[in-house]
């Protein structure tokens, strides 16, 4: 018989304690963040969708078109796409497309880019009710007033003219190798 | 740990009574870098390696006795593995046995089934949680065991009438 | 168990919980026959959100396995994270520097003590309290908060690499986790008194989903449901990896084997994780957080490989068979949740409904960790 | 006649009286579960969240009503309307004031507990018509808690008609002197038991109009959302102000009952204005308790019944009984 009365006091002082805690909560100051009205600061690892650094020094990206980034990627969500330009060191990058709707933001891409062209962005304020919106093509989203034009190399341009005129000579030779050029930008695209 | 010192010097035992219809069993066989597949019995690894520190393998008809002499020893039973040894064009089902009372120890028996004919004997009246795991791998990968009570579609739709672990399988 | 229960005579009925249900905590479905409100039988039905990680891991790379790990169980993400390193480090002899083993270390049980946060919280809501969860949510913000610092995500972790970890911590990190220890500490009393100590909770939970330590040898039950079950299991202290052995922490175990055990267990576990953590950070060396010579394309050698590392819900292990190439032949995942329910089939048995439920959130599970 | 236009104006305040309630009790609620829980509740629509109840009701009178094909749709139909009807009814009989009474019954009492017996039958209605299998267990769930509570709240409610000897809400409220100790719950010179009692009621009342922790009925963590499962748009709506409504007649008959309704805890100004009070403190007493406990089962709460409040109740019963041949 003490058990049962025991049993209802203590019960009861659990419930009393219980409805101390919440009105103790009551009184304390809301910890929500007004989402729309004032947001977060970024922490500067935060991983947002890809996007191609900026160098200083050049005032463009690093991107040397390797496709290391492409190779490694899990989902296969990025797409470059670079051509041969005359007189340029390298391939020069037309357009790099990610789609981030497949993108896993595993860090792959990044680790692999030897050239650290491509770093994660802090933009996290994406919404969209259109698929199409998540296919950034980073090279506008770096220069959206226009890409500039790569840098001519004078000495490369003059070497790469005389070559040409040495493979004129051989006809069969360059026409093959134009041939194979060709369909591979078009594999590209 | 009690436990653990008979299971060690059991093992071996127990293997060697079950291989003799296969011939001599040969505890300690070297690790197989060789082409020719592995023959029955048991082979000590090295944990730090492998994660395992026993390793058996035996005939199909043979995994029941090895899970009823495991459980006796207080085993658990923690998955079941199928892979697709296409080329041997053979099946092997993995179970991997664990010891949670105690000292750790972890023994791997392993069984080749044919590829043509994939039947192996179920282990879910021992372990009932072999059910899901058995019934898993028949789903993914076609391997029948034999005496199960529910072999069903589990994971995949009901309807699904390929086995998408398989080697062959093309989506 | 009511004679109701066990009549032949008696009409029952099929009652589907799930697919999309508020107890199920995502996509699984029982199929329950029931007899008043008493269940006759109830099978999980699995497969809503398989998604194939096993065939994903046979046809991508090991590196490109990683987004992965982070998908499987998405509440304790970086315990996957680990077990994969670890497999494919294992596999491959790599070492890994100190300082990533500890950073590897902090943040997993970081992440577990995010897990047990939210599964506490859910389970009460599960019964109906829906205070605690946002209380609970409340400082598990403070950890993705900490751990989005270093990892750059918040629940789909994609953190360790093969020989250590993406980057290193920070002194901001140390300051903020210690910081959060501190503020941590004194909540989970306030969660005892809260809800632990409510008489309507001990009712609901004391003596119900008994299950013995034999049902969970059979059923390959791990975690909080076997430490509930009174077996002192634990794979950081059993089958000690990374630093595990270095760091000092209990392994709480309860021998009531009821629902009230393992959540008792969990929440001592998150007061252990903070323990580990702090005795981490004291223990944190200097030095580089990725070992030197990590090829960049992984060939493992042939053979297979195992490793089992404590996830938040019990023993994941991984098992992989490499044929040498860059890609795995085989990967099988073996995730605790697949287990642990495995088993609510025959300890529902007989059961209210209302207790199946109580009993089917104090295991805990993650159903996209479950169907894989 | 002017028991007509009298009776007409009554109506019409209890309309206004029970709209604004069943909104703004909503709005209450939710601005409290946010407090209690270390959030902010409703904000964004008016000062303070104070639309949102017009929005939330423009929302679900806007939106279609399906009747789902297994439904028996005469029952499902009239279910919302069923449970909200006694429980407008019952205002009637309640006395906001010594002279603001809609009517005064000499039988008040009675038809209150007769009619508030009428939420349980069109729970169940509902829960059966609706054709889902969860509702129907939420609908037999409910009955048979109602079933048990009506007992201890009936024996405790016999108290307070022995010690009045009225069955008369006025008169009973009347009866409690203007000061704190007359009222019934501290009543001690009637019996030593009285707050236990009112403890009891209150616990009764929970009960009654299905709030946490005896919401057993609507139970979402197992029964998705029991008997109003298959409601959508103003069924739903329905359903929820009948919640409200009970939770008001509850809160009125627990203050009327033992708070001593419109009297002043010291002699001061009694009147309608304290009769709010002590129901609106007792309705957040209600809330508060939502956002604090968990739910109980069926069996836990037949075992309360049964094991504490009828065994209480009827202690109390005999004290009373004897108290008043004694004394």
């Amino acid at each position: 018989m003490s058990g049962y009365f025991k049993e209802i006091i203590t019960g009861l002082k659990s419930l009393a304690i219980g409805l101390q805690i919440t009105n103790k909560e009551f009184f304390t100051k809301p910890i929500t963040l007004q989402y729309p009205h004032e947001s977060v600061k970024m922490t500067p690892r935060y991983r947002g969708h890809i996007e191609l650094v900026k160098d200083p020094q050049t005032g463009t990206h690093r991107c040397i078109a390797c496709g290391m980034c492409e190779k490694g990627c899990p989902t296969g969500c990025i797409t470059v796409q670079a051509e041969k330009r005359e007189g340029v060191k390298g391939k020069v990058l037309t357009a790099y497309i990610l789609n981030f709707t497949t993108c896993s933001l595993c860090g792959q891409c990044v680790e692999n880019c030897k050239p650290e062209a491509i770093n994660f962005s802090n933009e996290y304020n994406l919404a969209s009710t259109r698929r199409e919106d998540y296919i950034f093509n980073l090279l506008q989203k770096l220069h959206p007033e226009g890409v500039p034009e790569p840098e001519i190399d004078p000495e490369l341009l003059k070497k790469e003219r005389e070559k040409k005129e040495a493979a004129k000579k051989e006809p069969a030779k360059k026409a093959a190798a134009k041939e194979g050029g060709e369909s591979k930008a078009e594999e590209k695209s | 740990m009690p436990a653990e010192q008979p299971q060690e010097a059991a093992a071996p035992v127990e293997v060697q009574a079950e291989g003799e219809g296969e011939g001599k069993p040969k505890p300690k066989a070297k690790k197989e870098e060789d082409a020719p597949p592995r023959k029955n019995g048991l082979i000590e690894t090295e944990y730090a390696k492998r994660g395992a520190h026993l390793d058996v393998q035996i005939n199909p008809d043979q995994v029941v006795s090895a899970a009823e002499f495991l459980d006796g020893e207080g085993m658990t039973l923690e998955m079941v593995t199928g892979v697709d040894w296409i080329k041997e064009n053979q099946f092997e089902v993995i179970y991997d046995y664990s010891y949670t009372g105690g000292q750790l120890l972890r023994v791997v028996v392993r069984a080749r089934v044919d590829r043509n004919k994939p039947d192996i004997a179920t282990v879910c009246h021992i372990f009932g949680g072999a059910n899901w795991h058995e019934r898993e791998t028949w789903e993914l990968l076609g391997i029948n065991f034999v005496g199960h009570p529910q072999l069903e579609h589990f994971l995949l739709p009901e309807d699904a009438d390929f086995f998408p672990l398989r080697k062959d399988f093309k989506p | 168990m009511s004679s109701l229960a066990q009549s032949q005579l008696r009409e029952t009925f099929e009652l589907n919980i799930g697919p999309q249900h508020p107890a199920t905590h995502g996509v699984l479905r029982i199929k329950v026959v029931m007899d008043g409100e008493y269940i006759v039988r109830a099978e999980p039905i699995l497969g809503y959100i398989h998604r194939m990680h096993e065939k994903m891991g046979e046809n991508r790379t090991w590196n490109q396995f990683w987004p992965n790990m982070g998908r499987l169980d998405y509440l304790s993400a970086i315990a996957y994270n680990h077990c994969y390193a670890c497999l494919v480090e294992r596999a491959m002899g790599i070492e890994v520097p100190e300082r990533a083993e500890y950073i590897r270390v902090i943040t997993a049980e970081l992440n577990r003590i995010q897990s047990h946060l939210l599964g506490f919280g859910a389970y009460i809501m599960d019964l109906g309290g829906f205070t605690p969860l946002m209380y609970a949510m409340d400082e598990r913000e403070q950890i993705l908060d900490l751990l989005e610092s270093v990892t750059g995500s918040r629940l789909t972790y994609c953190y360790f690499r093969f020989g250590g970890v993406y980057n290193d911590i920070d002194d901001d990190f140390i300051t903020g986790t210690r910081a959060f220890i501190k503020r941590f500490r004194p909540q989970i009393p306030m969660y005892h008194k809260l809800v632990t100590g409510n008489v309507i909770l001990m009712d609901r939970l004391n003596g119900v989903g008994p299950i013995s330590a034999d049902l969970c040898r059979k059923y390959g039950a791990t975690g909080p449901v076997l430490r509930g079950s009174g077996v002192n299991f634990d794979v950081r202290r059993n089958e000690p990896y990374g630093v595990y052995p270095e760091l000092d922490f209990d392994i709480p175990v309860y021998h009531e084997c009821d629902s009230m055990a393992r959540y008792m267990v969990r929440m001592d576990e998150m007061v252990q994780s903070c323990r580990i953590i702090e005795n981490a950070l004291n223990k944190l060396p200097e030095g580089p957080v990725m070992a030197e010579k990590v090829p960049k394309a992984l060939k493992p050698p042939k053979g297979d490989f195992h490793f089992a590392v404590e996830a938040a819900r019990g023993t994941f292990s991984m098992r992989t068979v490499s044929d040498g190439t860059n890609t795995s032949y085989r990967m099988r995942l073996r995730s605790p949740t697949y287990s642990n329910v495995s088993l609510f089939e025959e300890a529902s048995r007989g059961m209210l409904l209302s207790d199946a439920l109580a009993f089917l959130g104090s295991l805990d599970p993650v159903i996209p960790e479950m169907d894989r | 006649m002017n028991e007509l236009i009298r009776l007409l104006a009554y109506m019409l305040g209890i309309a206004a009286f029970l709209g604004l309630n069943l909104a703004y009790l909503g709005w209450v609620e939710r601005k409290g579960a946010g407090h209690f829980q270390r959030r902010t509740g409703p904000k964004e629509v008016g000062p303070y969240g104070l639309l949102q109840p017009l929005a939330d009701g423009l929302k679900l009178m806007s939106k279609q009503l399906v009747v789902p094909t297994n439904a028996d749709r005469p029952l499902y139909m009239c279910a919302p309307i069923l449970i909200m009807v006694p429980s407008v009814l019952l205002f009637v009989a309640i006395p906001f004031g010594e002279h603001l009474v809609p009517r005064e019954f000499n039988f008040g009492l009675i038809m209150m507990f007769a009619f508030a017996s009428m939420a349980g039958l069109s729970i169940l209605i509902g829960g059966w018509g609706s054709g889902n299998k969860y509702s129907l267990i939420a609908g037999t769930r409910a009955v048979s808690q109602n079933v048990a509570y009506e007992i201890p709240m009936l024996i405790t409610a016999i108290n307070i008609v022995l010690i009045t000897g009225s069955l008369d809400l006025n008169e009973i409220v009347r009866q409690q002197g203007s000061y704190i100790w007359n009222w019934n719950v501290f009543r001690l010179d009637k019996s030593i038991l009285m707050p236990v009692s009112f403890l009891v009621f209150f616990i009764c009342s929970l009960a009654e109009t299905n709030r946490t922790p005896f919401d057993l009925g609507e139970c979402e963590g197992e029964l998705v959302a029991g008997y109003h499962t298959e409601y959508g748009g103003m069924g739903f709506g329905l359903f929820m102000m009948a919640e409200y409504a009970n939770l008001v007649i509850g809160c009125s008959l627990t203050t009327v009952l033992f708070l001593g309704g419109w009297q002043c805890p010291f002699g001061l100004f009694p009147g309608p204005h304290w009769f709010l009070l002590k129901m609106y403190f007792l309705i957040w007493c209600f809330v508060w308790i939502r956002w604090t406990y968990p739910r109980t089962t069926f069996w836990g709460l037949l075992n309360l019944s049964w094991k504490y409040l009828i065994p209480f109740s009827l202690v109390n019963l005999l004290l009373t009984a004897l108290f008043i041949k004694v004394f």
